[in-house]
């Protein structure tokens, strides 16, 4: 996929998600005890060959440059190719509010313009899965079509993807409409807000937005020209996650615990990659007692923990119990606490005999560095 | 006082024979420890926490994983674009190759490696030991007592110490002599192989040394000894703390359970000093409904769905239901499946132990080394 | 077309005793070459520019030089956490040591390494010649044919064909014949020594050489006319562009000549395909009001006083004033005093051309080798 | 130097640079044919050393980023200590203009906190030396002060210092004041700007100011309570170039072409590192004819160039003249074209038979990418 250039954007949507976007994007959400959210779709990249790949970081820059860094832990940092930040660019001399992010694209458009790959692969994050980019791609390449969106039939019995985008298909399957999902079909093509396309499509489409002032997102800017092009889709059959809220993240990292789940989010298409943290084993020690449950290195545990996804370095006291809850990196939770429908944010304290007790639909959550001591019930 | 350079030479050459199946592939600081480790991983992280970012390592017997394991460097933050970590293997000249013949003809050999980096100071390590040192410490003190060779020694026990290297020291730690197993210990300061040296000393040494034809080119037999004949001022440096040669499949094992004692002072979980390893991308273990999981030590990738206890799991382990581990170390990628038992036992990478299978019993003492095709008591 | 992956083994263990003084304290792949690189910077810079990051390196003679300049391969882009450029020396087992016997006994020795990566197809390089190559293009022209070797010529002169080994092919580039430096070429296609296989094929072959003990364990010699007789299917891939095996004195500094030719088509300054060497930091050069500059490369760290035509300088070369040299190569350190003159010389490291020297004159044929201690004509 | 951390400010004042400083900050201007201003500074500290570095790189961020990336042309890509960039965090709720750095510093407080080392260094980069900070910080530790200034006794004729830090001894050489040049003495003691300063005094300074509001700026409140310290002083004697306007930034680069200034600066006490651009040597053709300059590698020159400094991948065709100018990476000087005291940025164009004429104080500028195909007399 040499001749394939990556684009993210990092730009989604952040306010469903309470304190735990407070600092971060929803692409830099922790994820299954010890990956972030956009780990998935840039190991996706990274393993199907991928190697020069751009970001569009979106306001929270500092939480995504601690993260990618050099890019080193996707073997993304390369003369050639490799890893571009783009960060967003600060005029002081502004008079008017920016809407959107196509301005972004194209005040950063000779990245793409010099890039000598001819393709473009355009995705967000929020989509999780581990997917063959790299058959998607030779479809792409093979049908001649200027776009190429990639989707999977969802039977969506929860309502879990209200919001996001629906693609139609003909009788003979080809592609005919893009819309917003409402929650009228339970079963239709999601779209995984992934698509490949031509260079030169890339930029008659930006342009054309830009002088027309028809858009202000590229995703917008896509679908208003879609029928100027020919389109192609390309079927994803492998288990999908969508981040888009609270309750979304939660079922998410919850479904880990299922082994069909996680076999093919971590092994199907090559490993997931993440920075690197250099945490010893797990221990365990005399009182532990552990169900179901996903655990990370470098925790001490020494209570009881069950249906819980615990995250990097974390400490569970001796008659702690933990259920039900996500346990994000260096939390703390002292003798005799009680976690219940919980999530704690990295570094958080639970006081010694404090309970926590959240609802199934809408878990107790602590943010960053959140010290607790007094009973919440 | 005046930060002096100091670089690492790091002697990883040694088969570690008495380890048996364990390095029958691999060099023995190859040797997986501790539920993520490799033994050279300890000695490398010990210099990265200490400051040193020079560190040649000598190898020679079956390198393969060992350098694959060392990569560029990264794992101990090495991969300097100078200087940083270099394996040095023995090579070709015109006269043709020359295999490494002991420790300081190895050494020797890379005389010009060491030139190269202008270090005042050299630190020769080996790859044996299990420990955590600040080698910075040990290079002030050896510059206090302005040495021109400082040992570092650790107290063992009176009824082990004819198994070591002992040092008669004068109350202020100067060496008075240096035995090589003795049958009637004077001392119990063990030597530990650690040495700082001036290089512009040692340098002289392993010259005058390589044309000596008598000589076994070693640094405890031969380069100490006429160090110390010539007056030299040698010091023992002790050392506090944990420390272990693991040199036999059961000093391996004990060590290995040693990190699941009550009284283990070998702190892995110090974020002031941690011990860095190759990563690898593996998502974090599952425990199931059905586990059991005490006093243990488990690695990313795992998957246990039987009892464990008392028992350290390296990574990608598969442990069926009702099957039982007790007092073992089960390394990469083995399988345990459904109710089989195993105590008392160091069970290599990939080995399957079939349902059914009952490896040692419960009150056991002696120690079982697994391998796909045989099983070997210690 | 499905891209296979492709790992590149270069061969870079050869002395080559034909460059005298140039190859007595490096291996010839570290020989410097161009104004800024050393050979081996040339196939290096082919396999990062190709999209191949997995390079094994097979040294063996003198590599100290080699391996401090490749270091992690950064400056090649080959530093990568896995794969990457790794240098691969002989080795011990339990058997003892064992030298590499000839190129594909290098190769068989090192069948782990390359198992690990499990590529589909393996890139045999030297790291004797100066070239720019895609070898993706190769790789695709490789799969096009569905070759099981495919081995890249270039058109030599007729009256030269005798020096090389040639490639007698069809209309449809399928080789008929192998001829090793035949008195009466019947073909001008010669070898360049880069071969692509099919790993699986080549592995086969690699084992059953090593078990002939009347192998030479060579490419050239043992396992491309073993492939030949075994009907595995043999094509020939034709290289357009500069090649150049600098294999001797004369042909070194004609190579290196060729760079400041009008006809030159080598070209350094192409932007999409550099050529990577090691950097050093130093600072631009200095050229001073009394200086001539002409028809020459300059690189950093020089100062320049004197006049130069049709010159090439390395790093850090000083020139004093009224010095003149045409038609010659300065290697890195070197410094020509006030007053001295060199025509037609190859300039040695560090060596110091003193005032009123004069080597060579202006209408010379003959090429020197300055050294420190002695003048080689040639 | 392992028990001091570096503290690098790159907000200083860059409305003296006309074009050059549109888009970089004064730390990041092109110097002496392959420098920028900022790596005389890291290569100082790295030098001497010092291996945790923190950045403050004020707005112009991607120019920064672009150029240090992960740190690794100074080998400060590591897992303990390294490089660390502090980009300014954009607060979309604040209702009040921030002024002055002292806020972010304060913002960036744990990264210092929690640091190992007890010791910090502070400087900023516009004062352009090769110093041995090893020797400067070893008098500072046996001195026991509390701070230490670094300075150097200068004989200003030129008046290229006004507006610059002045420090005063006392008859024993003890440190007596700090204040501002105005010009009114030739001879006086220059302040580098580099601080050494305990930990703990660097709080307390920083806290009192904050909680006072008695200084926006940390220089500002380092200066207002000097009297509380200890001071001692360190004299530098090597060559220091101020760049603090478009005149001195000039004469700084003519000046290398000194050899004793450019032997001072390039090797006295360590090299200068800086990000590695794999350019082939320097290409002098057959019409090339070059006096006193300073050349960069990559050129291919075939016109006559005097007195200049020219950087990494320049071409000067044949006929073209060039005299006393700075012409920096990859411009492109056509056919017979003529320049005279001027400064190009990079990748400027200037077309064939184009004049362009500046003074000696005052040269004529022409921005990043500049194109001119007119003569401009």
């Amino acid at each position: 996929m040499k001749n394939c250039l990556g684009i993210v954007n990092l730009s989604e949507i952040d306010n469903n998600f309470g304190v735990l976007c407070q600092s971060r994007p929803t692409s830099m959400l922790p994820f299954a005890g010890r990956y972030r959210v956009i780990d998935f779709i840039l190991s996706n990249m990274v393993n199907s060959g991928i190697t020069g790949i751009g970001i569009f970081t979106g306001n929270k820059v500092r939480s995504v440059m601690d993260h990618l860094g050099s890019g080193s832990s996707w073997d993304l940092d390369r003369k050639i190719n490799g890893l571009f930040l783009f960060t967003p660019t600060y005029d002081y001399t502004a008079t008017y509010k920016r809407v959107g992010d196509l301005d972004l694209f194209y005040q950063n458009n000779s990245f793409i313009k010099y890039a000598k790959q001819e393709h473009l692969f355009l995705s967000k994050t929020y989509m999780l899965a581990n997917i063959d980019l790299n058959e998607a791609y030779e479809e792409f390449v093979e049908s001649g079509a200027d776009i190429c969106m990639i989707y999977k039939p969802v039977e969506d019995i929860n309502q879990a993807y209200i919001g996001c985008d629906m693609i139609h298909l003909d009788q003979k399957g080809h592609f005919e409409s893009v819309g917003t999902n409402l929650g009228k079909n339970k079963k239709f093509n999601l779209s995984l807000e992934m698509y490949f396309i031509k260079k030169e499509i890339y930029f008659d489409i930006l342009f054309d937005a830009i002088e027309k002032g028809s858009a202000n997102f590229l995703k917008q800017a896509l679908f208003n020209n879609l029928h100027k092009y020919s389109v192609s889709t390309y079927q994803f059959d492998g288990h999908v996650s969508c981040i888009n809220n609270i309750k979304n993240y939660a079922d998410a990292n919850f479904a880990i615990l299922d082994s069909e789940v996680s076999n093919d989010l971590f092994f199907k298409h090559g490993q997931i990659f993440t920075k690197v943290k250099d945490e010893p084993s797990t221990y365990y020690k005399s009182h532990a007692k552990v169900k179901n449950s996903f655990i990370a290195n470098g925790c001490q545990i020494d209570g009881y923990v069950e249906n819980s996804i615990i995250f990097r370095g974390v400490k569970i006291e001796k008659g702690a119990i933990v259920k039900n809850s996500i346990i994000m990196q260096k939390a703390d939770i002292q003798k005799n606490a009680h976690l219940n429908h919980v999530i704690l944010d990295k570094r958080a304290k639970i006081g010694a005999g404090v309970t926590l007790i959240g609802e199934p639909n809408n878990p107790y959550m602590a943010g960053k560095k959140a010290s607790i001591d007094k009973e919440v019930l | 006082m005046k930060e002096g350079k100091m670089i690492a030479m790091l002697l990883a050459g040694g088969q570690g024979s008495r380890l048996k199946l364990l390095t029958k592939e691999v060099a023995k600081p190859a040797v997986p420890f501790g539920g993520k480790y490799r033994i050279i991983d300890f000695p490398l992280s010990n210099c990265s926490n200490s400051g040193i970012f020079d560190v040649g390592i000598l190898t020679q017997y079956k390198p393969y994983q060992l350098n694959s394991h060392i990569g560029i460097g990264s794992s101990w933050d090495l991969d300097r674009r100078t200087g940083g970590v270099r394996v040095l293997p023995p090579y070709t000249n015109e006269q043709g190759g020359r295999w490494y013949k002991g420790t300081a003809n190895a050494i020797y050999e890379n005389i010009s490696f060491i030139d190269e980096l202008s270090p005042e100071f050299v630190l020769i390590l080996s790859g044996d030991h299990i420990y955590k040192m600040d080698y910075s410490v040990m290079l002030e003190y050896h510059q206090e007592k302005k040495a021109d060779v400082t040992i570092s020694v650790v107290e063992v026990p009176w009824d082990e110490a004819s198994r070591f290297g002992l040092m008669h020291v004068n109350p202020d730690m100067s060496v008075i002599e240096f035995e090589e197993k003795p049958k009637k210990p004077k001392s119990n300061l063990a030597s530990m192989g650690i040495y700082i040296f001036d290089w512009k000393a040692l340098r002289k040494y392993l010259v005058a040394d390589e044309k000596d034809s008598n000589s076994s080119n070693d640094f405890g037999h031969d380069i100490i000894p006429k160090m110390m004949n010539d007056g030299k001022k040698l010091f023992a440096y002790q050392f506090e703390g944990y420390w272990k040669d693991v040199g036999t499949i059961k000093s391996y094992w004990e060590s290995n359970m040693d990190l699941l004692a009550e009284s283990n002072t070998l702190d892995l979980y110090d974020r002031d000093w941690k011990i860095y390893s190759k990563n690898r991308h593996l998502p974090p273990h599952y425990i199931s409904k059905d586990a059991s999981v005490v006093n243990s030590l488990i690695n990313e990738g795992c998957r246990i769905e039987g009892s464990l206890y008392n028992t350290i799991l390296f990574n990608e382990i598969r442990v069926g239901k009702n099957a039982k581990i007790v007092n073992s170390v089960i390394l990469s990628g083995a399988v345990i499946e459904e109710g089989a038992e195993v105590y008392n036992a160091v069970v290599m990478e990939n080995v399957i132990v079939k349902s059914g299978t009952k490896i040692g019993t419960k009150d056991d003492t002696i120690v079982y080394l697994v391998s796909k095709n045989k099983i070997i008591e210690s």
